[in-house]
C-alpha cells in the first residue's frame, strides 16, 4: 500500500513537470509550481521524511509561489511568445546528461533496503545514541542542530546572504537599502472586508501555531526554518490584505533588516562562547555540567537563532519584492 | 520487486530532466528559474528515497519502534530546499531588474537589445 | 481497509485535480484546482498518518491547510491588482 | 463502546469517500467556472468534515491526534469558504460571467449584475 | 587560542558579516570589512606557519569525532590557498574605498560590503572545509554573494550577465550535489577522509565514476575551463571594478582547490584504470582554453574583456598541469594558482584606477594613458610581463615548472603549445603597452588630475613588487605546494 502511494506521487509529479515543459502563460506555471511543491511534501511524507515535508510546504507550496507571484505581478503577465526552434543544445545536453544519470543509477544500492551502506556505517549512531547523548526524540533536530550545527550554521548564513543580495538588487535609489515605502493611497475599490475578517481571526493561531513548531522541534516535526517560514507567511498575508504601507508600520523593515543580522550572530556567538573555554566550536557541553540539558539549551538557543533570521529575511525578501510592485501601480 | 526497487530513482532522472530541459530550452527567465526549482527537488528526491528503509519509520525516537529511516539525508535536504529558496529569491529579483531596464523578460530581445546598442 | 479505499479516493481526485489544472481554460480553473489540490493533500497526509500508524503527522497536515490559504489568497490580492494595475496604464 | 465507533468511522469515511467523489466529478465535467467551482466548495467541506470526522472515530491510545485534527477541522472549516469566495469575488471582478449548459454563450444577467 | 586556529580564517569573515551588516555608515562598513579581512590574512598566514611545522592540523567542530561531526584537516594545500585568497581580500578592500565610492550607489555600499565580506567567507570555507557536504553549502554562500555583487555594476549588462552565472552557477552546485549524493549513498559517510579510505574498496562501480564526472563537471563550470566558461567574460566585464579584481583573483583559485581535492584526495584519479584518458581530457580542454582564450583576448575591444578571456586560458594552464598526472605536473599547477592571483590582483586593480579616472576600459579611451597615469601603468605592465612569463617575475616561476613537468614527462608537442601559449599572451599584453605609452594622449584629455587615488595606487604597486618578489624569493609557494602535491599523490600511494 505504501509503494502504491509512493508510486501514484511520483506519477503525478512527473506528469506536473511535463506539463511544466508545455504550458506557457506565467501564471499558470506558477499555479502549477505550488502544486509541484505540494506533491513533492506528500512524497516526502511517505518516505518518513517528516521535517523535510513540513518545510518543502511551507518554502516549496507557500513562499516560493509567492515569490514568482510577485515578480509575475510586477513585470506584468508577459505575453506568451511563440516557441522558436528547438534548439539543439538542449537536444544533445539533457540526453548526455540523463545518459550519465543513468550509469549513475546501475550500481546503486536498490530502494529501501536495511543493509544499504547509507544505513550502516554514519547513521546508526546518530539512530543509538543520540538518545543519550543529547536525549531529544527527533534524531533529525538532535543531528541538525548538534552533530552537524556547523551545516546550519552555514545554511543560516546563505538565507542571510540571500537576504541581502536582494536588499542589495532590488533597494531602490534614495533608500537606505531598505524597503521602506513610499505612501501608496488604499485606492482599493474593494476592502475585502470579509477576507480581512477572517484573516484578523486566522492570523493570531498562525503565529502561535508558528511558536509551537519552534519549540517544539526537539519532540516532532519542526524546528527554527518551518517556524521561521510559517511566522514570515502570517506577516505576508497580513500584508497582502491590508497593503504594504500598514504592514510596514506593524512590523517596520529596518527592524526586520537589523533582526535578520542579530540571528545570525545568536548562533555564531553561541558557538564562539565554547571557544573561549577551550572546547571546540559550537560546542554546547560549556552551557551546563550536565551534558545533556547543555545539548538541551544549546540546541533551543541555536533553533531560535535560526528561526529569527529565517523569518526575518523572509519578511525582507517580500517588503523588497511587494515595494517594487507597489511603486509600478502609484 | 526488482522494478519497483529503482522506480524511485527512474523518476528522478526523467524529473531532472524535465528540468534541465526547461532550463536550456525556454528563452522566458521566469520559467527558467521554474525549471531550476525543478532541478534541484528532484536532487532533492533523490536524496530522501535513498535514506528510506522499507519498514522504517521517521526518525523520532519512541520505544516501541526499532528500525528507522535515515536521518541524515534529511538534514541534508532541509540544507538543500533553503538554498534553492535563496537562489530561486535572488533569480527573481534579477529578473525583476532585468524587466525594469530592458522592458522584457525573454532572452532573445534582451540580447537583441544588446548587440544593437 | 477503509482507510486504504480514502487514501485511493484521494490520490483520484487529485488526479482530477491535475487534469483540471492542465486543462482549465482561464487561469481561475488553474486556480480553483491548486487550492483542490490543497485541500486534499491535507486529507491525504491524515488519512496516511493514521494508515501507517504514526499519527503525530498532523503538524503537517496543519500547515498544508494554513499554507494554501494563504497562497490561494495571495493569488486572488495579486491578479486583482494587477489588473487594477493593466486597467491604470492599459 | 468501541463496537459502535468502528462502524461509524467506516460509514463517515465511505459518505466523505463518495462526496469526494462526486465532487471531483463534478468539477471535472461542469461547463462553466461558477458551477465548477460549486462542485469544488462541496468537497472541500462536507466532504473534508466527514473524513476527519471518521479519522477521529478511529481508536488511538493518546487523545492527542483527536485534538490536532479537530484544530485542523476547525482551520479547514475557516479557511476554505473564504477561499471559494475570494477566488469568485476575483473572477467576477476579473470579467468571468457564468455560461450556460453547453459552455458558449454568457447567461443573460438581470441588469443590475452587469 | 592557538587550538582554534584552524577555524579562524573562516569564523572571523563569518561571523564579521552579519556584524558588519548592522553598522549604519558605509565608512565603518569599509573600515570594519577591510580589518575583518586583515585578521583573516594574520590567522592564514599563522596557520600555513603551523602546517609547515606540525603537518595536518585537525578541528572537529562542535566537539564531535569526524566522521559523525563536520571536522577540518588543514594541510599544506589548504593553508596555501586560505592565505593566497585572504591576502587578495584584504589588498583588495583596502583599496576600494575610492572605486566603490565611484561605481556604487550611496544606499547599497554598506550592503555591498557585507556581500564581500559573505563571498570572502564562502570560499575560505570551501577552501578550509574536511566535510564533502559542507563545501557545498559553503560553495553556495560564496555563488549567492558573487551573483549580487556582479549585480552591482553600472551598466545594465551586468544584471544579464548576473542571471547567467546565476543559471550556471546553481546548475554547477547541484551537479556537484548529485556527485555528493551518490558518493554517499556507496559508502554512507560525508567525510572526505574517510570517503577517501572508503570509495577504493569499491572498485570500478560506474556510480563511483559518474558521481566524479558529475562533480568534475560541476566544479569545472565553477572553474570556468573552456567548454563551460560562457558566464565568465560577461561577469567580470561587466562587475563593478573591485568585484572582478576580487573575484578574478580567487574564485577561480577555490575552483581550481575543488578540482585537486576530489580529483587526488577523494577519488585518487592517478590509481584508477580510467587515469589514463582522464588525464588526457585535461590536458586538451587546458590547451584548447589556453588558444580559445589568447586568441579572443587579442581581438577584444575592451581590455577588462580581453583580460576576462586571458583568465581562461590562465585557467586552462592549470589544468594542464593537473592532467599531467605527476607530483612535477600538480606542483606546477598549485605555484601557476598563487602566481595567477598575484597577476590578475595587479592588472584589474591597475584597471579599477584606469576605470575611475577615464570613466571606462576601452582600448579607444587608453590612448596615451601611460603618460597621464604613469605608476598605474608600470605596476599594470610589470603584471602583463609576469602573464607572459619572462624571466626575473613570478610568472616565469609557474611555466618553468611547468615545463619541466612537461619535459619530465617526454611530452614534447605539450611543451611547444606552452612556450606557444605564452607568445599569444605577448602579443595581448603588448597591445595595451603600445596604445598606453607610445601612442600620443588625445590633446582634449578629458582632464582628471592623473595618477590613481594613493590607497589604490599603494596596492596596485604592492601587488606588482609582490609579483617580481615572488618571481625572486620562490621558497614560499614551491615548497608549499611542493609539500602539497607530495601530500596528494603520497596519500593516495598509501
Amino acid at each position: 500500500m505504501e509503494l502504491l502511494v509512493n508510486i501514484v506521487l511520483l506519477i503525478l509529479l512527473v506528469a506536473t513537470a511535463g506539463a511544466l515543459v508545455v504550458v506557457r502563460g506565467l501564471l499558470a506555471s506558477t499555479m502549477l509550481t505550488s502544486v509541484y511543491g505540494l506533491l513533492c511534501a506528500s512524497f516526502f511524507v511517505t518516505m518518513d521524511a517528516v521535517d523535510v515535508a513540513f518545510t518543502e510546504a511551507a518554502v516549496g507550496a507557500g513562499v516560493s509561489p509567492l515569490l514568482l507571484l510577485l515578480t509575475v505581478a510586477a513585470i506584468g503577465r508577459g505575453e506568451p511568445r511563440p516557441v522558436g526552434a528547438l534548439p539543439v543544445l538542449a537536444i544533445v545536453l539533457v540526453p548526455v546528461t540523463a545518459a550519465l544519470l543513468i550509469i549513475g543509477t546501475l550500481d546503486m544500492p536498490p530502494f529501501g533496503s536495511p543493509d544499504a551502506p547509507a544505513h550502516t556505517h554514519v547513521a546508526p549512531r546518530y539512530l543509538q545514541l543520540s538518545g543519550e547523548e543529547i536525549g531529544i526524540p527527533n534524531v533529525v533536530t538532535s543531528v541538525l542542530a548538534s552533530y552537524r550545527a556547523f551545516d546550519t550554521l552555514g545554511e543560516v548564513l546563505v538565507i542571510f546572504t540571500a537576504g541581502v543580495a536582494v536588499l542589495l538588487i532590488l533597494a531602490t535609489p534614495g533608500q537606505r537599502g531598505s524597503a521602506r515605502p513610499r505612501y501608496v493611497p488604499d485606492n482599493h475599490r474593494d476592502p475585502h472586508t470579509i477576507l480581512q475578517i477572517v484573516s484578523r481571526i486566522l492570523i493570531p493561531f498562525i503565529l502561535l501555531f508558528a511558536l509551537y513548531v519552534q519549540f517544539h522541534g526537539e519532540y516532532g516535526p519542526g524546528g527554527g526554518f518551518q517556524a521561521g517560514v510559517i511566522f514570515a507567511s502570517a506577516i505576508i498575508l497580513y500584508g497582502l490584505l491590508y497593503g504594504l504601507p500598514t504592514v510596514c508600520r506593524v512590523v517596520r523593515p529596518a527592524v526586520v533588516e537589523w533582526l535578520s543580522a542579530v540571528g545570525v550572530l545568536i548562533f555564531g556567538i553561541t558557538g564562539v562562547f565554547a571557544m573561549l573555554s577551550g572546547r571546540p566550536f559550537l560546542d554546547y557541553s560549556v552551557f551546563a555540567d550536565d551534558p545533556v540539558t547543555a545539548q538541551h539549551i544549546g540546541i533551543l538557543v541555536v533553533e531560535l537563532g535560526v528561526g529569527i533570521t529565517v523569518a526575518s529575511v523572509i519578511t525582507v525578501i517580500y517588503y523588497a519584492f511587494a515595494n517594487q510592485f507597489e511603486t509600478a501601480e502609484s | 520487486m526488482d522494478v519497483l526497487s529503482y522506480f524511485n530513482y527512474w523518476a528522478v532522472v526523467v524529473l531532472m530532466m524535465l528540468g534541465f530541459f526547461i532550463v536550456i530550452a525556454r528563452a522566458n527567465l521566469v520559467k527558467k528559474l521554474i525549471g531550476l526549482n525543478i532541478f534541484q527537488t528532484s536532487v532533492f528526491i533523490l536524496y530522501i528515497s535513498a535514506g528510506k528503509v522499507i519498514g522504517g519509520s521517521a526518525p523520532i525516537l519512541s520505544d516501541d519502534v526499532t528500525l528507522y529511516s535515515n536521518p541524515l539525508p534529511h538534514v541534508l535536504i532541509l540544507t538543500a530546499i533553503v538554498v534553492g529558496i535563496a537562489t530561486t529569491s535572488v533569480g527573481l529579483a534579477l529578473v525583476i531588474r532585468i524587466h525594469a531596464a530592458y522592458g522584457s523578460v525573454n532572452q532573445n530581445d534582451i540580447l537583441k537589445q544588446d548587440q544593437q546598442c | 481497509m477503509i482507510l486504504a479505499l480514502t487514501v485511493i479516493v484521494l490520490l483520484l481526485v487529485m488526479v482530477v485535480a491535475l487534469l483540471r489544472a492542465f486543462a482549465g481554460p482561464n487561469v481561475f480553473d488553474r486556480v480553483l484546482a491548486a487550492n483542490l489540490f490543497g485541500t486534499k493533500t491535507v486529507l491525504l497526509i491524515a488519512t496516511i498518518s493514521y494508515l501507517f500508524g504514526s499519527p503525530d503527522f498532523l503538524d503537517i497536515a496543519l500547515v498544508y491547510a494554513l499554507i494554501n490559504y494563504i497562497s490561494v489568497i495571495g493569488v486572488l490580492r495579486i491578479t486583482e491588482l494587477r489588473n487594477e494595475q493593466q486597467g491604470a496604464d492599459g | 463502546m468501541s463496537a459502535i465507533l468502528e462502524p461509524l468511522s467506516s460509514v463517515c469515511l465511505l459518505l466523505g469517500s463518495f462526496l469526494l467523489l462526486t465532487g471531483a466529478l463534478g468539477f471535472l465535467r461542469f461547463a462553466d467556472f461558477y458551477a465548477r467551482l460549486h462542485a469544488c466548495g462541496v468537497t472541500e467541506t462536507l466532504a473534508t468534515a466527514l473524513i476527519i470526522l471518521g479519522l477521529m472515530l478511529q481508536a488511538t491510545d493518546s487523545a492527542l491526534p483527536q485534538f490536532k485534527l479537530l484544530l485542523i477541522l476547525l482551520f479547514v472549516l475557516f479557511s476554505s469558504p473564504t477561499a471559494s469566495h475570494a477566488l469568485a469575488k476575483a473572477a467576477w471582478n476579473a470579467g468571468v460571467r457564468p455560461r450556460d449548459r453547453r459552455g458558449r454563450r454568457d447567461i443573460a444577467l438581470p441588469p443590475g449584475d452587469r | 587560542m592557538l587550538s582554534h586556529i584552524a577555524l579562524l580564517p573562516v569564523l572571523l569573515p563569518l561571523i564579521g558579516a552579519p556584524a558588519c551588516a548592522i553598522l549604519r555608515r558605509p565608512v565603518f562598513a569599509w573600515g570594519f570589512a577591510s580589518s575583518v579581512a586583515a585578521l583573516a590574512f594574520l590567522s592564514a598566514a599563522i596557520l600555513l606557519k603551523l602546517t609547515f611545522e606540525h603537518g595536518v592540523i585537525h578541528y572537529s567542530l562542535g566537539g564531535w569525532a569526524a566522521p559523525w561531526g563536520i571536522e577540518y584537516r588543514v594541510d599544506l594545500l589548504n593553508a596555501l590557498v586560505l592565505l593566497l585568497v585572504s591576502g587578495i581580500a584584504t589588498t583588495v578592500l583596502v583599496a576600494s574605498r575610492t572605486s566603490v565610492w565611484h561605481d556604487i550607489a550611496e544606499n547599497r555600499r554598506g550592503l555591498f560590503y557585507v556581500a564581500c565580506l559573505l563571498c570572502l567567507a564562502g570560499m575560505l570555507g570551501i577552501a578550509a572545509t574536511g566535510d564533502a557536504f559542507n563545501l557545498f553549502v559553503f560553495l553556495e554562500i560564496s555563488s549567492l554573494s558573487t551573483y549580487a555583487l556582479v549585480a552591482c555594476g553600472r551598466d545594465r549588462r551586468a544584471l544579464l550577465a548576473a542571471f547567467n552565472y546565476l543559471v550556471m552557477g546553481t546548475i554547477g552546485a547541484t551537479f556537484i550535489l548529485i556527485g555528493i549524493g551518490f558518493v554517499y549513498m556507496l559508502t554512507g559517510t560525508l567525510n572526505m577522509t574517510d570517503l577517501a579510505q572508503r570509495l577504493p574498496g569499491l572498485g570500478e562501480s560506474r556510480t563511483v565514476f559518474a558521481a566524479y564526472a558529475f562533480i568534475v563537471v560541476g566544479v569545472c563550470l565553477k572553474l570556468a575551463l573552456f567548454p563551460l566558461h560562457l558566464w565568465l567574460p560577461g561577469a567580470y566585464t561587466h562587475a563593478p571594478a573591485i568585484v572582478t579584481a576580487f573575484l578574478a583573483a580567487t574564485s577561480t583559485k577555490v575552483a581550481l582547490y575543488v578540482l585537486i581535492r576530489f580529483s587526488f584526495s577523494v577519488f585518487h584519479l592517478e590509481s584508477s584504470r580510467l587515469a589514463l584518458s582522464l588525464e588526457a581530457v585535461f590536458i586538451t580542454l587546458g590547451i584548447v582554453a589556453v588558444f580559445a582564450g589568447s586568441l579572443v583576448a587579442i581581438f577584444a575591444d575592451n581590455l577588462k574583456r580581453g583580460l576576462a578571456w586571458s583568465s581562461i586560458a590562465q585557467v586552462g594552464y592549470m589544468t594542464i598541469g593537473i592532467g599531467i598526472g605527476t607530483a612535477a605536473g600538480l606542483q606546477a599547477s598549485l605555484i601557476h594558482l598563487f602566481n595567477h592571483a598575484l597577476m590578475k590582483g595587479t592588472l584589474f586593480l591597475a584597471l579599477a584606477a584606469i576605470a575611475i579616472q577615464v570613466g571606462g576600459n576601452e582600448f579607444s579611451k587608453l590612448r596615451g594613458i601611460g603618460r597621464r597615469m604613469p605608476w598605474s601603468c608600470a605596476a599594470f605592465t610589470v603584471a602583463g610581463i609576469s602573464l607572459i612569463g619572462i624571466p626575473g617575475t613570478a610568472g616565469f616561476v609557474s611555466k618553468w615548472y611547468l615545463v619541466t613537468a612537461a619535459l619530465a614527462g617526454e611530452q614534447w608537442f605539450l611543451v611547444l603549445l606552452i612556450v606557444a601559449g605564452s607568445l599569444l599572451t605577448a602579443v595581448y599584453i603588448w597591445r595595451f603597452v603600445e596604445i598606453a605609452w607610445l601612442d600620443s594622449a588625445p590633446e582634449k584629455a578629458t582632464g582628471g588630475d592623473g595618477e590613481a587615488p594613493s590607497v589604490l595606487l599603494a596596492a596596485t604597486l604592492m601587488l606588482a613588487l609582490a609579483n617580481i618578489y615572488f618571481g625572486f624569493d620562490t621558497r614560499l609557494q614551491v615548497s608549499a605546494s611542493g609539500g602539497a602535491a607530495a601530500a596528494l599523490l603520497g596519500e593516495a600511494a598509501q
